[in-house]
């Protein structure tokens, strides 16, 4: 047997688990869930490779032929790029404005006491709770009284909206843990309420803004209900718009959607590679005692 | 008519291995709500009386129904008989969903259905469903604006402008003159599109009449007669409020009206220009078989009943559109102007094709309606575009098909 | 030089508890003053009101003679070393000090200039490139030392900077700090546990105890003169050696007149309770005059003596006789724990701690013989207060 | 003025923001969103109110009438109770499922350095990135494959495996702000990694646990494709399922499904209220030094 | 009653930094060791490798004979009171302290017994009912050292357990962990910033520097004979006084014979550049026998005296002439630091600083005459070690 590894200290990054069990169950754990995830993406996979639009019944992972032509016909389709563009700028729009407010939101419910804090923290739920469906009209009203239908600004409104709440609660349960002594530190070498916020407060939440980012990008990412009643040009239709009118009412075109969707997912496992290294924790160790 | 047998006489193997027990039921997916759907589940214990076969019915949300109905039936989970609208029969056909019914269903039974709804269900020169009722869209007047329905175009615009400068008159705000749950959905322009002459299958040979249509609303949108951006729910509310002159829509506004007495439905009107009707989609609501049905003939004479005569007069005496004949000609059938009217409009609604063709239109014609019609930018241009696009995923979905093979 | 004032300064925590109450206090413009007392009498708490970090429940602070109880703490011109550092985690050492020097948009050859000078100074310059977790406790303490004055603040807070530090650096830092403070001159709150510090940099020592001011004044004056009781043990380390003992007025009591309780000349406090007059220790006669002030007679006194002033030889020498229980050898100095015995020879109950220079001159379980020179003894009233008689 | 209330330290729930700019921030922050969620639904309530079925436009947020009609047809619909009960199983089943997962399978990714420990995290997020129609059918395979179609269970797996991604992630960003000194206590008080874990770090990170439950739990609360895809009987539908079924192709009755979105909202709000004082941050004071 | 020991023990951290290297050291059953060294020269770690938190690098470790590198943390019946106390914040002091034994599954009244009896001891019943963070630092830290007594562990590791009390409350801590130790008997390692509580408490000191142990000995052994420059400086406070000094080898130099390196009876070390003779101090016989013993002479020797050896005088009477530049007044004893004057009356470089008993004998500015007996000097060579001469 390997000799044990102790419980690592707060910077040890390459600690090792003590003893084969504890190597053993973590594996244990994430079996089931993994595989709840990796076979149906593996199915993907396979039906995008496959040069045919039907649903693949089989359940080997590998594809009986090989070829490209889903993706060449939904990267040929007209309008791909400009769909593709349309569904990053929403997107990081979305996840931009999601996190500010969302940051600032969480930051103000976590260390200000003020009179409708716990109202505004229960009015953020309400959202969540309502099917999409019912939703979705008095949100196009609003949308449409704002003068913003068809404007990518309408649609950002309202995935942030979408997206704000929970990103409220997840940073604030954050911040909550963040302490105090820092930011009084930093008040008492003269910063107001911004400086703190942007200089101290979130450099030290980078890994739960990670979190947020990433749940605010894919609360866009993905949408395509909400941007098909919004746009009315398909100019201005997001990709998962397009994606769905392969499987949408009138179709079911299962190889150029599973070719969409991995080319959806790209930019999405791109920018999990990019927020990975901030998502360590750890970050406030060594700022006060102990 | 060879297999004219007794429902449930033919000795299907899952009777024979059903021991003792009577056979399985036969069970109906539907996506049914309220009414209908009582009507539809009073039907089946109907049904079961008479035959003494069991039929369990399932009520499925809409929105979820397509998915689960090939998901289930590809794991040979689903249902024996299902009910739903016909636009996806070319793919369900095609991906083997739906059993044929040619060979049972005679000359003589389609006879007794409305022809255009039968046509609807063929594909590729097969039958694939008996229709129980159907939609289509018929022009809905404001009393308070429109005294009568105009019987051509250009009576229904001088009633649109008659209205607007009376409301101007009196100090009001002028109403719109006609509106469309969504003006640029292929299903809300097609009457347009169809009196201009053309086709949405046939972009090609027909350009010039998609142009001439697109065109044609432009002007109207430019007047400010037609509302360029309106969704369904906006659209009735601004007919109950008095703020819109006519709307073309269909049967299912009925719920919108509670409450509100004063409005009429008539036919959609000729179009003064080409003297042509206008001729919206016929939507079929189908019953259907699976494939993979337990007990075919069974599930034949399930779709047979509720196809029937019976279950149609009880359809029409609830205001639907009935896919029969023999009810409309019934004394008094058609003493409700509503039923009057939406059944003049189906003698000249065009049914909509099921075929993959159709699915492909689709998208792209939206696209350049939208940008001809809602953003007045060169029909030309955009049909151009819209055929090109549709012929490229023809080409490719051949392409896809035939790599299908066998199913 | 700025000074600051504070009358009647009190806070209540939400909880209701009274952490500090009711301060008067003026520091002189330029005067380092020390904060003492034990854990959780309101030391923090003081200076964090005087931060701006903890509302004012009641009473007024004055900064440079101007009112700044609702100013927020940046505008206050004060700069404060956390207990806790507080260092910010995500920055290196270099950016914590200069952090307040960027939010005041001084120029950047400006800053780096003031950082290393005080990096230098505090003898940090090589971890300026680190970040917190890449330092010892005691580099992060002079971090965030270094942070504070970085700043040149007007007033400075400290709250107990050297704790963590080993005796060496701690010294080392001491001298470093006091030189630091002749140089800036900024008016200086000192809260420390050690005494040694207090009373070698502060030119002042506030004493506190439960929120309440006991005693201010320079180290020696608190060590010679306690106010009371509660000062008297506090400071000095070993701590004083404090007995109750019951007053016995000795000849020529009560002759002064009636109505006026007197004590004479011959009066006497007595330890334990069996001891009989081996234990005693006369009164001196300011002690006399004391009580002879008062309309009535105590029935005990206390009186202390500090471990070096106690006076150890041969059993016969000294005025009392003790054995000793325990023996702590410091190498320089020794403590020695005693228990007095009464005359019969028994334990009396009174333990005594004497401190001598060099090594123990007696072993555990040996006899010595104690003596007071009665000018070291310190006399006070054996009630709650426990004030001194003198 | 009022007077100034500082910074407040960690168990201060009560202090107050300082200054009126500080006072007034957090709303100025919150109004856009709040409005944006509170318009809706007062929209909803409105509608469930009101005794029709057609969509109403008005921006008066009182109903012209009054009446509760629409409640009482939502309840006295044939299955209401059975099917209501469906969805509080089985959101309360995903809830316990879910967080006990991510609880467990995010310790381990926070603690252990295991061989496939960033391949793990990158796994979880894979899920998230495809849409919901696509991954439908691979999931009716495997639910079906495992015999669990029909079954509480079945739509429970996918529900958490759903759910758990997320909860992942955000658990393991707070259980790495946790510190590791806290639980080396209770390794030399001879606590194992199971009595560690259930007896310090569950309860430490109570905030954290509320906000995953409650994300598990509207996960499964509030979806309906999944549920109606997966059974097939109308007595195990969950209550969504049911409300999804008053919008038809054309049109819906928006009264009767504004009261079913009402009565579905209300446990989210019973369970936000009992989760709420859980909510509260700075468990973790008072546990090292600083 | 379990031994503890060491042998070749290391740890290497896994950014490469070598924090203890080749430990050595054993530890009788029963006794308690005191660990010392300044701030991050892995006294943490070397408990912590102990405890079985941190992986030990190379060596072995043994707890009462067996081999343990490889058990886990629980298994080695090892009590830590933590530097940070490390309270599980969630639980009152009552489950603090009966965690452990709730894990054991010990009944509820034995429970309930044990805890109430080590709370009385440490003085903190009344904070059983309170949470953590409704105590001050001083009172969480007891709370810890409970903790760790109440399952009686066969070995007590203890990380600074009293550096956030006061002096009043550590001396009385002090005592109580004394008689703990005396009862419970558990081994104890004990870590401590603090030499009054090193040598106070411990039977030995191991001190520590950079990772390695510089010697090992009761604590007045390494007051008294400190085997290198390091130990000297570092055991007593204030801090020994160490000079370097040119070595003059005096008459009889080299006349013991060829090759021998030898230094006469005249022979002194000689400070100060310019200060000429008068600031010789010459070497005693143990000094010139150890250099006797060398190849070479060395050009170089350092020298320390205690502060508490330097006799203080008027002008005239000492060896040496200093100028007194800062007084410290502590009320029992003062520290004066002085600059020595070279014979022209010029301070001459070297500082010298020296404890006296009570008030201070001279103030600022004031010359005054110092003299060192000549057993109270230490020699150490002047190279990198600096090993004592004797
Ligand atoms: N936020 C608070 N709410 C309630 N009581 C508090 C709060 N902060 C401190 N206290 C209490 O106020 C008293 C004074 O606390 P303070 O921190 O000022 O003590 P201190 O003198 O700095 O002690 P130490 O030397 O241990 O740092 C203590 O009894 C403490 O328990
Ligand atoms: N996880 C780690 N990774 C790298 N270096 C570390 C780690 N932990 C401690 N060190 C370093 O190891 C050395 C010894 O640390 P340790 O904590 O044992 O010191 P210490 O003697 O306890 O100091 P202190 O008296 O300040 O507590 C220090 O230089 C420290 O910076
Ligand atoms: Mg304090
Ligand atoms: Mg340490």
């Amino acid at each position: 047997m390997s000799p044990p590894a102790p419980h690592s200290p707060a910077h040890d990054e390459e600690g090792a688990p003590r003893g084969a069990w504890a190597r053993a169950w973590p594996h244990l754990l994430l079996l089931p869930f993994t595989a709840l995830t990796l076979v149906p993406a593996l199915w993907v996979v396979k039906m995008a490779l496959r040069p045919a639009q039907s649903f693949d019944l089989s359940l080997s992972p590998l594809p009986e032929a090989w070829s490209l032509s889903n993706f060449e016909a939904v990267v040929g389709a007209p309008l791909f790029w400009r769909q593709a563009f349309n569904s990053v700028w929403v997107s990081a729009l979305t996840t931009l404005v999601g996190v500010l407010f969302s940051a600032t939101a969480a930051y103000a419910l976590s260390r200000y006491r003020f009179p409708a804090r716990r109202a505004a923290l229960g009015a953020l739920l309400v959202t969540q709770m309502f099917p999409g469906t019912l939703m979705m009209i008095p949100l196009y009203y609003l949308v449409d009284a704002l003068g913003l239908l068809n404007e990518v600004a309408g649609l950002v409104l309202v995935y942030s909206a979408t997206a704000v709440p929970f990103c409220v609660w997840n940073l604030k349960g954050y911040f909550d843990t963040l302490p105090r002594e820092i930011e009084e530190s930093a008040l008492m070498d003269g910063a107001g309420p911004v400086a703190l916020f942007w200089r101290v407060v979130l450099p030290l939440s980078r890994p739960a803004l990670a979190v947020t980012a990433l749940f605010s990008f894919m609360t866009a990412w993905n949408e395509y209900i909400l941007a098909a009643t919004f746009m009315s040009d398909e100019r201005a239709y997001t990709f998962p718009v397009r994606l769905q009118q392969y499987v949408g009412e009138f179709s079911a075109e299962w190889g150029y959607f599973a070719a969409g969707a991995l080319l959806v997912s790209a930019p999405v496992m791109a920018l999990f590679f990019a927020l990975q290294r901030q998502l360590v924790g750890g970050l406030t160790a060594g700022g006060v005692k102990g | 008519n060879a297999l004219g047998c007794a429902p449930g006489e033919a000795g299907a193997p899952g009777g024979a291995g059903a021991g003792g027990g009577g056979r399985p039921p036969i069970r109906l997916w539907h996506a049914y709500r309220g009414e209908e759907r009582a009507a539809l589940e009073r039907a089946a214990r109907r049904f079961e009386e008479r035959t003494g076969q069991a039929v369990s019915t399932l009520a499925l949300p809409y929105s979820a129904f397509p998915n689960k109905l090939q998901a289930a039936a590809a794991r040979g989970n689903g249902p024996d008989v299902f009910i739903f609208a016909h636009d996806r029969l070319g793919d369900w056909a095609a991906a083997g969903l739906v059993e044929p019914l040619g060979f049972w269903v005679s000359a003589d039974e389609r006879a007794a259905l409305l022809t255009p709804t039968v046509e609807a269900l063929e594909h590729e020169g097969n039958l694939y469903g008996l229709p129980l009722s159907c939609k289509t869209l018929a022009l809905f007047y404001h009393r308070g604006l429109v005294p009568a329905p105009p019987s051509t175009t250009d009576a229904l615009w001088a009633a649109a402008r008659g209205a607007r400068a009376a409301a101007a008159a009196a100090g009001a705000t002028p109403p719109w003159g006609l509106a469309a749950p969504e003006l640029s959905s292929l299903y809300f322009h097609a009457p347009w599109l169809h009196a201009h002459g053309g086709d949405a299958l046939d972009l090609e040979g027909r350009a010039g009449a998609a142009v001439a249509s697109a065109r044609y609303l432009r002007a109207r949108v430019e007047e400010g007669l037609v509302p360029a951006e309106v969704n369904g729910a906006l659209a009735s509310e601004l007919f109950r409020g008095g703020r819109l002159a006519f709307l073309v829509s269909g049967p299912w506004l009925r719920g919108d009206l509670a409450g509100f007495s004063d409005w009429g439905v008539a036919p959609l009107p000729t179009l003064s220009e080409t003297g042509r009707p206008l001729a919206p989609y016929l939507g079929v609501e189908a019953v259907m078989m699976s494939s993979r049905a337990r007990d075919p003939a069974g599930a034949l004479a399930l779709m047979r009943a509720l196809a029937g005569e019976e279950e149609a007069r009880a359809r029409l005496a609830a205001g639907q559109l009935a896919a029969r004949r023999a009810p409309y000609e019934e004394p008094g059938a058609l003493a409700d102007p509503w039923l009057r009217a939406f059944r003049a409009q189906l003698e000249r609604a065009a049914p909509m094709s099921g075929a993959p063709a159709m699915r492909a239109a689709w998208t792209p014609l939206q696209r350049a309606l939208s940008s001809s019609v809602v953003y007045g930018e060169s029909p030309e241009v955009a049909f151009e575009e819209a055929r090109r696009a549709l012929a490229a995923s023809l080409r490719e979905s051949s392409l896809g098909d035939s790599a299908e093979g066998g199913r | 030089m700025t000074s600051v004032s504070l009358n009647g300064v009190s806070k209540r925590y939400p909880n209701g508890h009274e952490a500090v109450r009711a301060v008067d206090l003026d520091v002189a413009p330029g005067e380092l003053i020390a904060l003492l007392g034990p854990s959780g009498c309101g030391k923090s708490t003081t200076l964090r009101m005087v931060a701006g970090l903890e509302e004012i429940t009641a009473g007024e602070l004055r900064i440079g003679g101007e009112r700044v109880n609702e100013r927020a703490p940046k505008d206050r011109g004060v700069g404060m070393v956390f207990q806790s550092y507080a260092l910010y985690p995500h920055m290196t050492a270099f950016d914590n000090i200069a952090f307040a020097l960027t939010l005041q948009r001084l120029p950047a050859a400006e800053i780096e200039a003031r950082v290393r000078d005080v990096a230098r100074r505090l003898e940090i310059s090589d971890l300026l490139p680190r970040r917190p977790k890449q330092m010892s406790g005691g580099q992060r303490q002079r971090v965030a030392i270094a942070r504070a004055l970085a700043r040149r603040p007007r007033v400075l807070l400290f709250d107990e900077p050297l704790s963590n530090l080993d005796a060496q650096l701690r010294a080392q830092m001491r001298v470093e700090l006091s030189r630091l403070h002749a140089e800036l001159g900024a008016t200086s709150l000192y809260v420390t546990h050690d005494q040694v510090e207090a009373m070698t940099l502060a030119s002042r020592v506030v004493l506190m105890r439960a929120g309440v001011v006991q005693q201010v004044g320079a180290p020696l004056d608190l060590h010679d003169h306690p106010r009371n009781r509660f000062v008297a043990r506090f400071i000095g380390s070993p701590a004083m050696n404090l007995w109750r003992g019951r007053l016995e007025a000795g000849a020529g009591a009560g002759e002064a007149g009636a109505g006026e309780a007197g004590v004479g000349e011959g009066a006497a406090v007595v330890l334990g309770a069996e001891a009989g007059a081996a234990l005693a220790l006369p009164l001196p006669p300011a002690a006399r005059a004391a009580l002879a002030a008062r309309p009535a007679l105590p029935e005990a006194l206390e009186v202390g003596v500090r471990p070096h002033e106690v006076r150890l030889g041969a059993p016969a020498e000294g005025a009392w006789r003790a054995v000793v229980e325990v023996v702590e050898a410091l190498g320089g100095e020794s403590l020695l724990h005693c228990v007095a015995l009464s005359a019969g020879g028994a334990p009396a109950g009174v333990r005594v701690v004497a401190r001598v220079e060099g090594r123990p001159p007696a072993a555990r379980g040996e006899v010595v013989g104690l003596s007071f020179p009665s000018s070291a003894l310190r006399w006070f009233w054996a009630d709650e207060e426990g004030e001194s008689l003198t």
